[in-house]
């Protein structure tokens, strides 16, 4: 499959399409909206069923040492992607110390939405991956942000003193640990783990069947939440700044394509892992940002993250990273 | 009927920084208090809405507190403390209620 | 088969029989509710799969002249027969002529989950009608609103003038074309035309195995909603205005009987636009009008078009509309 | 099937280990949550599913006396349970006469969540019950308070005296009867009898194929408002009101054993009686007790209804009683 | 503007008992009230939130009525008689509205 | 701790009309406010409930906005203009805020 048919299967898809539906409708000012709670519900459901076909998969599958590898190498790239990050915003942007290790946060952990997104496209372009890649995204959510907060560095220590509320780098983590989705979805993938096949089979209509036209809906209302935030906030985004979110992906992508190859990964976990690498938080890293960093405005990591990276990766990126990991491990033209 | 004076403390707050402020609220010796949710909002960093959103951090609680006028001083300190880095508004204003002894 | 048979078959099927029970719930002043974001969810999801169902269906037959025929002829539908409906009431009720111009913008613009309550029944009774008639529901939303200012007259002229809040004709088209539930219709609609079977076959499960479940626990919904809008508001509605929501939808009925056989739709999308021209909106056009035309009292319309009108369709109706439309095609027998 | 292989198949079932992931959440003060309309939501669905369900059963089967039986014993078992409860309360614990009377009125009451897991557990352990053991259900709901009310006798009454706000047990009957669980049970029971197997054909993958993983999500939910309740309110419960929560589930399941087996009941339909008699109602029970007892603590009843004798039942109260069933009724090995 | 001075009734209550208030405000002769969601609180019954709840009873609502100063009396009296043995709280406090004879 | 005084000013509005209502704020200079939700309400217009409903026609909302006193009077002549068509009440209260530049 060359890029072309790729880039054509992964955009002329119902999942895709209701994405640009949303942001055609933000952009027209339509008032469609997906209330907050069906939205959150929407995202739950699709981390539990991620989580736990991954560990049905793991069940059904050999335990080897590649596992232990993906993992280690997902863990190595969101440590430090964000230095990388970092210093390109400090470069090339004229965004402050604070945001700049902020913004580099997002775009070392990763976006689990993306990764679902990615994980159902890979499936279309019957190239699934391993279902411990669940265990890799659940592992690259929160270094990053240890990493984020040693850059922020004196500025963010300071505030962080006084008046009793500071936060120590060691609560942040375990704060980031017990978020919502990061829990769910390493609870699923063990209940998967669990309950094999069988367990599989009781709940498959609803965790499989209905899975890709919950998406839909889902990505409908990520595109009305990115482009009415575009739409509100682009004034806060300075042109190198957007530039940012759309290099730092391919960036991301190359490094996991390395580390990727450097454990051995099949040609679909090497595309999941480049995604994650490519993908900017905006669940777990924007809430507990607020806390640990609270000086960073978060209009404008958000926006980026949301609004820029999230339709890149979705409509270009994603693709793209598959293409490559057919190319680079040499799967089938 | 017999009403007494206290203090209506009302805190605008972004959402993570909510059990923080409860945190304070509790350590100030705040009997009791209410959160209310809000919708959409507009201020110095830009508007919000919450609909369809799916992460905690852009959003804004109002959370309100009946406090003893006596209490105001201490209280108001310590969530200015808070507020101070993080996003929000507080107002301060009159009420009398009945059962003075609850507050 | 008779009228009584088909009758008999839409009442005892499940969605109705949830809509009575939600009547039933409402009546005996149960407590029973759905929560809001619910009820706007689950409409959400029944427009998304009409529409997308409406596509791909468009995508699996030939594109024919008939499709604008039928554009066409609910346009004019739902642009005459506000005209009607003022009519009537001004001559019939003591209504005033600005509340009957609101409430002839309900009646000519149609009604959504009428539509889909009614497109559910006609595959229940086997004569499911074309992909097209979907866009004919979208065409026929709003030109029911601009008849009504027009009628509405000088009133709301005058009113619409002072203080720079006016709003032009235009801006009122633009907001109601830009209501949600037109915009997921349409884009849907688009979806389903452009990924085809291919693309149906993926989100079946979603779109179509659940659909009719997913109908029950919302028609449960509306039965509560008609119920409690009656208790609540029954006094502001007088004897002639009840009589108008029952014959209003009858004449209706007849007006897209006459154009649909003048375009030449066969027996299941006649009997849609009959439903179509004989139901009342109360999403867009509602919320529309109190913008348009806010002196309307909103009580009347809202009461009329989902306590009378609705449950009136749904459970009279549209087995009459149906049997009309196969007796007026020679539908077999 | 031994009583391990029992208490393992309903451990390590999705909807259990969802339900402990819930719990393990709330205790590790993760920030995962189910927004509120959600839980209801999907309290809903269950609850309209296992009516429809039981209502089909019955329309496929033969209408036996036993029904009449199984309600009438139902009835006996909620009517008497609280006298029970209220003299083991008075006798071995501190808790007042008004807190007891409206403990007691909880467990002489039924759980319809803990029914509907019983249900599910039933099917998957191969004894599915009868489909009238719905009705049972609903006709248990009720006649508990009403025995709660007199046994906190003249406090009570002297508090629904004055000012006019007095409730008279009518009323409170009246309004537990319309309480939204309940007669959402009831009609989706009558319309599940009416429609038959070929109204179910129409619904079953909503009302069917998803119900065990919506019950995961929602079991999860669950687990998490138990685990929270505990965490917050676990100081009100003294160890002898613990002790109740744990040994009154066992006294109610071993009375519904003997009142299941006097009127004839097969083994599924047996383990599910037994369940009812076991469970401690928290939806119905708690909003009647505010306006008919509104001095009884809410505290206490809702911790140990939810915190402690849901999770009893739900991890090793089902397994035993189902083995007993089938023990005492001489089911398969 | 022309304004007129009014009384701003609040009452934090929990929902069950919600309609009973609605029905002693009517009698009262209360002509409007607005019924606001909270999403949790504390007091000295404990603290509660509607995270995923499905029971109705564990949950407080805030019920918003201007009223004119002349009826506050007879208002608050009848508010309390229900108050008193339900959970929750009453404020009272002054506002200015427009359009004063619609309260 | 320092307070100055600034008017809380609280409109009730029915739902379609609250993004004029904000345009209203915003050309009057009004630099932030909340948007809380209702759920219920009885006033001269009937009452209404969220409950169930997909209409946005038939809701209120809660608009709170902290203003400076000097441009109380612009500002409630500009949205009492408004209000005269639509459905809603607009009440007038004084706080104390900190941080008194922000308002
Ligand atoms: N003057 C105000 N009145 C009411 N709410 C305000 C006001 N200013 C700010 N807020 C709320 O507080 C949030 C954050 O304010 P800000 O930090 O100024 O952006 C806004 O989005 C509003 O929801
Ligand atoms: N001082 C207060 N300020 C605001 N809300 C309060 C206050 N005291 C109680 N509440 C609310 O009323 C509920 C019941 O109060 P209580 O009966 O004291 O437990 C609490 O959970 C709060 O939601
Ligand atoms: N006196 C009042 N106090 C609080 N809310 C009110 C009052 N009057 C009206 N409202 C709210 O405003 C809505 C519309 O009022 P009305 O136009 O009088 O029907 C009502 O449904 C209430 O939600
Ligand atoms: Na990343
Ligand atoms: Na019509
Ligand atoms: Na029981």
């Amino acid at each position: 499959m060359d890029i072309f048919t790729l880039a054509e299967a992964n955009l002329i898809s119902p999942p895709i399409l209701f994405f640009v539906l949303g942001l055609i409708a933000a952009f027209v000012r339509s008032d469609l909206s997906i209330p907050e709670a069906i939205a959150k519900a929407l995202s739950l459901y699709l981390v539990m069923a991620i989580g736990f076909k991954g560990g049905a998969e793991m069940a059904a599958g050999d335990l080897t040492w590649s596992v232990g590898g993906a993992i280690l190498s997902g863990i190595v790239l969101s440590a430090l992607l964000p230095v990388l990050g970092f210093g390109m915003l400090m470069l090339t942007t004229k965004v402050g110390r604070i945001d700049a290790a902020a913004i580099a946060a997002h775009y070392g952990s990763i976006s689990i939405v993306t990764f679902i997104a990615a994980s159902d496209a890979a499936r279309f372009l019957e190239t699934p991956g391993e279902g411990f890649m669940v265990a890799v995204a659940a592992a690259m959510e929160a270094p990053a942000i240890v990493t984020a907060l040693i850059l922020a560095g004196s500025a963010a220590r300071a505030s962080n003193g006084g008046e009793g509320h500071g936060e120590s780098r060691l609560s942040v983590l375990k704060e980031i640990a017990a978020n919502g989705s990061i829990v769910l979805l390493i609870g699923a993938f063990f209940i998967g783990w669990m309950t094999g096949p069988r367990g599989m089979e009781a709940v498959s209509p609803f965790f499989n069947d209905i899975f890709r036209g919950v998406l839909c809906l889902f990505l409908l209302d990520m595109g009305l939440v990115a482009g009415r935030g575009l739409l509100r906030n682009w004034r806060v985004l300075k042109p190198g700044v957007i530039g940012f979110g759309l290099y730092m992906p391919l960036i991301g992508a190359l490094a996991g394509m390395g580390t990727g190859l450097a454990v051995g990964l099949d040609a679909g976990s090497l595309g999941l892992l480049m995604t994650l690498a490519a993908s900017a938080s905006y669940i777990a890293v924007p809430a507990a940002l607020r806390l640990a960093l609270p000086e960073a405005r978060p209009a404008i990591s958000l926006t980026l993250a949301l609004g820029i990276t999230f339709p890149f990766n979705l409509v270009a990126g994603i693709p793209l990273y598959f293409w490559l990991a057919r190319l680079v491990t040499g799967t089938g033209g | 009927m017999q009403t007494s004076l206290k203090k209506r403390l009302e805190i605008i707050i972004e959402m993570p920084a909510v059990p923080r402020l409860e945190g304070v609220l509790e350590k100030a010796g705040v009997k009791g208090w209410t959160v209310l949710p809000a919708k959409s909002g507009r201020g110095a960093n830009g508007s919000w809405s919450r609909e369809g959103q799916i992460t905690n951090a852009d959003r804004m609680m109002m959370v309100l507190a009946v406090i003893d006028p006596a209490m105001l001083d201490t209280v108001l300190e310590r969530v200015y403390a808070l507020l101070e880095r993080q996003i929000g508004i507080v107002m301060v204003s009159d009420v009398q209620v009945v059962r003075a002894e609850r507050f």
